[in-house]
């Protein structure tokens, strides 16, 4: 099999990781970015199969596949954790979108009057 | 040295502290008080009957004597026993309705073991012990009578002798350190340190109220209790001079600038007080102001000394002579302040006036007296000095000593007893001390070595002349004075103000402001009391505001934007430099 | 385990377990407290008088363990290290009695008397310590277990004067930090001797031992409040009368000065200094130091600032000792590390009183307490004028030695800023005795706390009396064998050794 | 024979008893103590191991590289070890009755939960520190980001689920990074066993791109300034035991990783310029944490603030160990300090938590009225904080002290002036609590009373941070084990 191939596979994993990515960072809808997770994860796995047709022979480098079971397994564990965890994000300030304000540390809000302290 | 002698030293030390530290035990304090003129009896015997070169040695306190007894330190020991017998016994009258008799005779005992002490001290450190122990002592004096002029005569005396011990102390250092020995008697076969030599003739001058330096003095003096100005003026202004005789290489080293010093500032001194010493209306002012001059004109005989090391050896015996008259006539007249206030017979009032003339007389000089004994012992080494000089002096010191019968005029004219003065001050208990100094004033000296040697050439004619004719021209100009007084009068001493130089100091400071008025902050939590609740932010506004900047700072830099950006420039930071590491 | 060795362990225990127990008692367990805290005190006291004779007889205490690679954590006594410490612990002992009746019925005893032992426990530590790191180990403990004493009351006041501690201390012990890392580097962990340890260096790497000194001289300069770095000794002074005494005389300051001593002799070695050019320009810090200090003093109408800024000029004295060379100006620097000490506790103890028993703050509220509390004033005047050097008093002793040692030195200016300081002592004390002992007192006192029998509480009195009898004492017999005269003597004996 | 046998129950005892805690929620705490005294026992014997004859390595099923598994245990691995299992056991202790207060009602479940998350991330911890190839490492490590981004969850309050979402996503891309970059070393060296790498790795742009990747994600899972931004509100809206573990050691899993990156699997890569960068990230965090720790209005973001500002030392590790001379000095400093700071961080949020337990709140400004009245955790706090600032004769002291002679040693002086100033900083910010413990206030609110195990666990901790600077020697001897020095 020519290298082209695995340049164009290799290009569209990288693709999808930085696909991936982009919209983890920009989205703020909590779904999204749970899908964002998924695309790089997609992209991770194209790359590990590419790479693991590194070997001219006729059989595949079975080390990659396992590899990637693995992390399919994991990324599907990590995606049931983080709709659960979301579900609740949402049961708890009703909002299905979490804006990047004050998170957890209430910096803007505190920090006036801590500074008293 | 026999342990007889070594305990007579420590006794005569020993004996007034003792009776100090006695007065701390209330049971026993009324006894001591009593007691108080004994203290000076075990000194008054080592002077009379203590053999010469007796020492003490503590050795716990030092390995080698402390205390000794040589030809000086016995005269000065005779008449500073003397006047503290007579001043506490003196004393005892006049503060017999005193409201902290206890508090004086503390200060009064210290002062006195102060000032034998440095008389006896063998060691510097002894001798500085003693300086020390007694200028502290006597501002306790200076202070006791508590009132403004009091207090403020204190302040001035204290800081003054304070600035005497504290330039004392160095010059002895670095006499020591010159003389590799603490023992003053071989002090000065190391070479002179000039340091020394600076230090010690101002740091002494200001207890011997040497010119520019005096000013403390009149103030003081009159400020204590009469005893107490007594013993200062009589006893412990000495201590400069023997401070002076016992550290300058006298009759070693011809010393120019400091026998210039102390030509000039002696004869400053002796004119000074009589000019400034006329003006004032407290007999006791009038009598410090003396004291001035007289110390002044006895400087000049150790300016003498320091000039001409040659003369030193009869120039000691003359100075010694002076230094004993004038401190018994001095006592004298300051304790006949007393009595003469509250004579109210006629013949307390002759008494009085007797009383008050002789020592007067004396001082002034008069022939036959201790003070033309003096007088001569003085005038008789003038030839040692270069011409000009004893020119000068040949002229001035009578010159000093009309001016001393004239202040003598002014005092008498102030304290002479008159009829029908009412004073409350009852006089029990002073006459006899007092007397019984006038007496001392007038038979003391003879007794002194060396004083028969001058005396011969005392009863020439021409010699009573030199004596005489000061005293005649004093009485001419102070009878002039009274004359004149009846046209002009007003108080001179509005314009010659007690303390002249000291005035213009104090002035000077007072503008200066150096006493800020304490800002009255309110400091009560410094106590156990509690706070307010809310306690203030511990950062100053500045950085408060840094503060809220770098917290809005960081929340921004944690919005998710800014930090994927970041992760991918790092991880490209990365990637680069690798890169550029591996090719 | 040698006998020696447990000594020098005990020495350290005595009071830390002490304190560590005091911790974890009961806020009202008083009588428990107080016997624990004499007990630790008075164990210390006799393993110190132990250790005093050994040193004495020439005997060698050393112990040591290895806590990092290289880095040993080892006591020893020499002579100095004997001086300060026989100095802290007995003046400890009093301050604890002092303490127990200062501190009666006041809230976080525990606490107090707790950190107060390992205060003491740093100081002597610092003592002891027989190498650099120990030093610095035992230095910053002290800073540490300070605080807690400074903000005891923990008014506004107490706390910004606690923060200002802080501030300055942590510096100067991360600046003392750099220099010992930074020395170990050069000398390697080296431990410290009489005459110096340096001489291999001194050749090649004099500039970078300049600096160091520098360093050294920055960070615990802090401690012993050397002029600009004094700014948190006035300030300190919101603490209990006892912790104050404890900050001047016995620990902080002192171990500051103890330190520079450490520095200077037993570290550089005092001639190796004097080769390096080091010497001149601290003995000018110390006497900017002395004057500044005193100048500041007479301004003071708060009783404890006014001694907080005696204390700034006073301890500089040890350091202006430490940086003239010659064994007289050693004895008097060193023997005023003593001196110093007693007079100004007393001083502080006077204070106490004053506040304690009468609610006085101020020196205008002073007029006529003499009459009141006679003794206490009596001790506080003996002090005062052992601090202006009125002889036979202690501080006349140092000031002797150290003007002797300066004018032998040549530096003959030295006994002219002695004079200078002596004279505003004076300037600033002897007013204070004046309103105390000739003022009229006034009809009321601002919060009277009448104590039965004696003008104050027995244990108030004890101390300021004892320390007074020790300046008198430390004066009069300076001559004799038994002062810390005669041992300052032997220690100089060994620094200027062959 | 025991070296295998201590492999199996650090790795299994913890997850065994995590299962068994899932299973039988009410037995949840005596599990976890005899989970506790299992890996104390396993680690001991390990450390016997190791210390007598060397690195251990454990091939699982018998499979040896690059196909089997590999569990390896040298000095480092077993100071880490050792550091979670202390940890893990105060956490133990402490946790048994913080989730017992009877004012919340949801602490009864909370419990439930939080047996089996914490012994799961306990197991994880350990399986991380022992796995010896780098894919281990990412499974291993995904599984703590779970275990750990759960745990936050567990407080169940807002903000605690609004910083638990955000952790994970960033623990998830973060893996991502790094399960990338593994595939491309798998790619280029046809390995993933750390030892095997060492020797393979040849400089190209695979690695190049592969290191990177995995640098940047690793870097966001440990937390290093500038991707801290997930830290303070995890660490500090978690509940306290769940922020100690957190900070203590979480954390210090990524950075765990990135050591045996750097310094073994691929050293031939670990260029000067690069550790430089390391460094000077670690001083950036040291100064900006530190700063950010000064103007905190609740203690536990203090506290979070300063973790961040702690780790930076860490990272100073690289510049400073890379070099030749004084390289091991860094290293056993940096690795000491990592020690010093768990514990010191543990004592500090379960003391936090004591507080936020007996004044309802932990607003630094408010504490005045109530924190003298637990003097024993106030003390805690102390000691922890004087571990934190470094001063003598702390364990952090004793790292710091190493880190600096290193530096001096190299001449990069540049390090000593950062780690000065960030000790002063830490003393800045750990007086500003202790000393509202001092304030006292007149209307001072009655707290509510700490259980003792709290308090005691707490300063346990704390004298164990400082303590531990008086014995630091020996944790320097093991780290001479299979030091993984080219």
């Amino acid at each position: 099999m020519p290298d082209t191939d695995h340049r164009l596979y290799l290009v569209a994993g990288a693709a999808l990781f930085a696909i991936g990515f982009y919209s983890l960072v920009v989205q703020t809808h909590l779904l999204r970015r749970i899908m964002a997770l998924n695309v790089m994860g997609s992209g991770v796995f194209l790359v590990f199969l590419t790479l693991a047709d590194r070997t001219t022979g006729s059989v595949a480098d079975p080390v990659p596949h396992a590899m990637v079971l693995t992390g399919i397994v994991v990324a599907v564990c990590a995606t049931g954790l983080a709709l659960a965890l979301a579900d609740r994000v949402q049961a708890a300030t009703n909002k299905v979108d979490v804006d990047d304000g004050p998170d957890g540390s209430q910096d803007a809000t505190d920090a006036k009057e801590a500074r008293r302290g | 040295m026999s342990d007889l002698a070594s305990l007579q030293l420590q006794l005569a030390v020993g004996a007034p502290l003792a009776m100090a530290l006695l007065l701390a035990v209330r049971a026993w304090r009324h006894v001591v008080l009593r007691g108080v003129p004994l203290a000076a009896v075990p000194a008054l015997l080592l002077a009379l009957a203590g053999p010469v070169g007796a020492n003490a040695a503590l050795p716990w306190l030092a390995e080698h004597p402390v205390l000794e007894l040589d030809a000086i330190g016995r005269v000065f020991l005779g008449f500073t026993s003397v006047l503290w017998l007579v001043s506490g016994w003196y004393a005892r009258g006049y503060l017999a309705n005193d409201a902290h008799p206890a508090r004086f005779y503390l200060f009064f005992l210290l002062a006195m073991t102060g000032n034998f002490g440095l008389v006896l001290a063998a060691d510097v450190p002894t001798f500085y012990a003693g300086f020390g122990l007694m200028g502290l002592a006597s501002a306790g004096l200076v202070f006791h009578r508590g009132d403004a002029e009091a207090t403020r005569a204190g302040r001035i005396y204290l800081a003054l002798a304070m600035l005497g011990e504290v330039l004392i102390l160095t010059g002895l250092v670095f006499l020591v350190v010159a003389g590799g020995t603490t023992q003053i008697a071989e002090l000065h076969h190391g070479v002179v340190s000039r340091p020394a030599l600076l230090l010690l003739l101002a740091g002494f001058g200001i207890k011997a109220g040497g010119l520019t330096l005096h000013f403390w003095l009149p103030l003081a003096h009159p400020a204590a209790p009469v005893p107490a100005s007594a013993v200062l003026s009589g006893a412990m202004i000495k201590a400069g001079l023997l401070g002076w005789i016992r550290f300058l290489p006298l009759g070693e080293a011809t010393l120019p600038g400091c026998g210039f010093t102390l030509l000039s500032a002696g004869l400053g001194a002796a004119f000074l007080g009589t000019l400034v010493g006329v003006a004032q209306t407290n007999p006791k002012t009038v009598l410090a102001y003396s004291s001035i001059s007289q110390m002044g004109i006895i400087m000049t005989g150790l300016g003498i000394g320091a000039l001409r090391p040659e003369a030193w050896p009869v120039m000691q015996t003359a100075v010694l002579i002076y230094a004993t008259h004038h401190a018994l006539a001095k006592g004298a007249l300051f304790l006949g302040v007393g009595p003469a206030h509250a004579a109210h017979t006629r013949r307390q009032r002759i008494l009085a006036g007797v009383g008050l003339l002789l020592p007067a007389l004396a001082l002034a000089g008069a022939p036959f007296t201790s003070g033309a004994l003096a007088k001569t012992g003085l005038k008789a080494n003038i030839g040692f000095l270069p011409e000009g000089w004893a020119m000068a002096l040949a002229i001035l010191l009578p010159l000093a000593a009309a001016g001393t019968t004239l202040k003598m005029a002014r005092f008498l004219w102030l304290t002479w007893p008159r009829s029908g003065q009412t004073t409350v001050a009852t006089a029990r208990g002073l006459w006899l001390p007092w007397l019984f100094l006038v007496a001392a004033t007038l038979a003391g000296v003879w007794l002194l070595p060396g004083a028969l040697e001058v005396l011969p050439q005392k009863l020439s004619p021409e010699k009573v002349w030199d004596a005489l004719w000061p005293l005649l021209f004093g009485g001419a100009l102070a009878a002039l004075g009274a004359w004149l007084r009846r046209w002009f009068s007003g108080d001179l001493s509005r314009c010659l103000p007690a303390g002249d130089m000291g005035v213009l100091i104090e002035r000077l400071l007072a503008r200066l402001h150096l006493h800020r008025p304490v800002k009255d902050t309110v400091h009560h939590n410094h106590g156990h009391g509690l706070s307010p609740a809310h306690e203030a932010s511990p950062w100053s506004p500045r950085l408060e505001r840094a503060g809220e900047f770098l917290t809005t700072l960081e929340a921004r830099l944690r919005s998710w934007p800014v930090t994927g950006a970041l992760w991918l420039l790092l991880v490209g930071l990365f990637l680069v430099l690798l890169a550029r590491a591996g090719s | 385990m040698s006998i020696h060795a447990l000594t020098l362990l005990g020495i350290l225990f005595s009071s830390f377990l002490t304190g560590l127990v005091i911790f974890f008692l009961k806020e009202e367990s008083h009588r428990l407290r107080t016997w624990l805290n004499m007990l630790g005190a008075g164990l210390k006291l006799v393993l110190v008088a132990a250790l005093l004779w050994g040193v004495h007889e020439g005997k060698d205490y050393s112990w040591s363990f290895e806590f990092l690679p290289g880095l040993q954590l080892a006591l020893g006594a020499d002579a100095n290290s004997v001086l300060f410490v026989t100095l802290s612990t007995v003046l400890w002992f009093w301050t604890t009695l002092y303490a127990v009746g200062y501190l009666e019925d006041s809230p976080h005893r525990s606490r107090f008397f707790g950190f107060f032992s390992l205060c003491v426990t740093a100081t002597t530590g610092i003592a002891l310590s027989a190498n650099l790191i120990t030093f610095l180990i035992f230095y910053e403990l002290l800073t540490v277990s300070t605080y807690p004493l400074v903000v005891h009351r923990g008014t506004p006041d107490a706390l910004r004067g606690g923060r200002i501690y802080l501030t300055y201390t942590l510096i100067g012990g991360t600046v003392l930090l750099l220099a010992v890392a930074w020395f170990s580097r050069l000398a390697g962990p080296v431990a410290f001797k009489e005459r110096g340890v340096i001489e291999a260096l001194m050749a090649t790497h004099r500039g970078e031992l300049q600096l160091l000194f520098f360093l050294f001289v920055l960070g615990i300069g802090v401690k012993a409040a050397i002029v600009p770095l004094h700014g948190w000794l006035p300030k300190a002074m919101v603490a209990p009368a006892p912790v104050s005494s404890l900050l001047h005389a016995v620990a902080v300051v002192k171990a500051g000065a103890f330190g520079i001593v450490r520095i200077v002799y037993d570290l550089y070695g005092v001639e190796n200094a004097a080769k390096l050019g080091l010497l001149p320009p601290l003995a000018v810090a110390a006497s900017v130091t002395i004057i500044y200090g005193s100048v500041r003093a007479v301004f003071q109408d708060e009783l404890k600032k006014r001694l907080a800024y005696s204390t700034v000029s006073q301890v500089s004295y040890i350091v202006l000792g430490t940086a003239i060379l010659g064994p007289l100006a050693t004895i008097g620097g060193l023997v005023h590390l003593v001196h110093q000490g007693i007079m100004k506790i007393t001083l502080f103890f006077g204070a106490g009183n004053y506040a304690e028993t009468l609610g006085i703050h101020r020196v205008s509220e002073m007029n006529g307490v003499g009459r009141r509390m006679p003794l206490t004033t009596a001790a506080f005047t003996v002090a005062a004028l052992g601090m202006i050097g009125v002889p036979p008093l202690a501080g006349y002793v140092s000031k002797w030695y150290l003007k002797k040692g300066a004018i032998t030195a040549g530096d003959e200016w030295v006994a002219l800023v002695l004079a200078g300081s002596s004279l505003l002592n004076a300037a600033y004390f002897l007013p204070i005795l004046y309103r105390a002992w000739f003022l009229a007192p006034p009809k009321t006192w601002p919060r009277e706390h009448p104590f039965g029998k004696w003008e104050t509480h027995w244990m108030l009195l004890a101390a300021p009396l004892v320390t007074a009898a020790l300046v008198v004492w430390a004066g009069v017999f300076a001559e004799s064998s038994f002062s810390p005269l005669a041992w300052v003597k032997l220690i100089a004996a060994r620094e200027y050794g062959p | 024979m025991t070296a295998s046998w201590s492999f199996a129950l650090l790795v299994l005892g913890p997850l065994m008893a995590a299962a068994l805690a899932f299973v039988f929620p009410r037995r949840g705490r005596g599990v976890a103590l005899a989970a506790a005294g299992i890996t104390a026992g396993a680690w001991v014997g390990l450390v016997r191991e190791v210390m007598a004859g060397g690195v251990q390595i454990q091939r699982v099923g018998g499979w040896s590289a690059p196909l089997g598994i590999d569990l390896r245990a040298d000095g480092l691995a077993v100071l880490m070890l050792m550091v979670t299992g202390l940890i893990s056991g105060a956490v133990t202790l402490y946790s048994g009755r913080y989730f017992r207060d009877a004012h919340d009602l949801e602490s009864a479940h909370r419990e439930r939960y939080f047996w089996p998350l914490f012994l799961f991330l306990w197991a994880a911890l350990n399986a991380l520190f022992l796995s010896a190839d780098i894919f281990n490492l990412y499974v291993t490590l995904e599984l703590l980001g779970f275990a750990a981004v759960a745990l936050v969850a567990l407080a169940g309050n807002r903000e605690a689920l609004k910083s638990a979402m955000r952790y994970l996503f960033v623990s998830l891309a973060a893996s991502l990074f790094y399960l990338l970059g593994v595939a491309l070393v798998y790619g280029q060296c046809a390995t993933v066993d750390l030892t095997l790498l060492a020797a393979k790795a040849q400089p190209g742009p695979t690695l190049w791109v592969a290191l990177a990747l995995m640098t940047g994600g690793l870097l966001a899972k440990a937390a290093l300034f500038p991707l801290h931004f997930w830290l303070p509100p995890a660490h500090a809206n978690a509940p306290a035991p769940v922020s100690a573990l957190l900070s203590a050691l979480v954390v210090k899993g990524a950075f765990y990783i990135l050591l045996r990156l750097w310094f073994e699997a691929f050293h031939s890569l670990n260029t000067p310029a690069v550790a430089q960068v390391f460094g000077g990230l670690g001083a950036a965090a040291i100064l900006w944490g530190s700063a950010n720790a000064l103007f905190q209005p609740r203690l536990k973001l203090l506290v979070a603030y300063s973790t961040v500002a702690q780790l930076g030392y860490l990272f100073l590790l690289f510049p400073l160990a890379a070099a030749r001379d004084g390289g091991f000095l860094a290293w056993s400093g940096g690795l000491i300090f990592l020690a010093a700071h768990a514990c010191a961080k543990t004592a500090m949020f379960l003391t936090a938590g004591n507080i936020l337990h007996a004044a309802g709140h932990d607003r630094i400004k408010d504490l005045g009225g109530i924190t003298h009245v637990p003097p024993i955790s106030t003390f805690a706090f102390g000691l922890a904080g004087l571990s934190l600032i470094g001063l003598p004769p702390s364990s952090g002291f004793a790292g710091k002290w190493l880190l600096l002679s290193a530096s001096l040693v190299q001449g990069q002086w540049w390090w000593v002036v950062v780690m000065l100033v960030g000790s002063l900083l830490a003393a800045a910010y750990v007086m500003r609590v202790l000393t509202r413990a001092f304030t006292r206030v007149p209307d001072a609110t009655a707290p509510h009373p700490i259980p003792p195990v709290m308090e005691w666990t707490a300063l346990a901790m704390a004298v164990l941070a400082v303590g531990f600077g008086l014995v630091a020697r020996w944790p320097a001897e093991l780290l001479r084990v299979g030091v993984p020095w080219p």
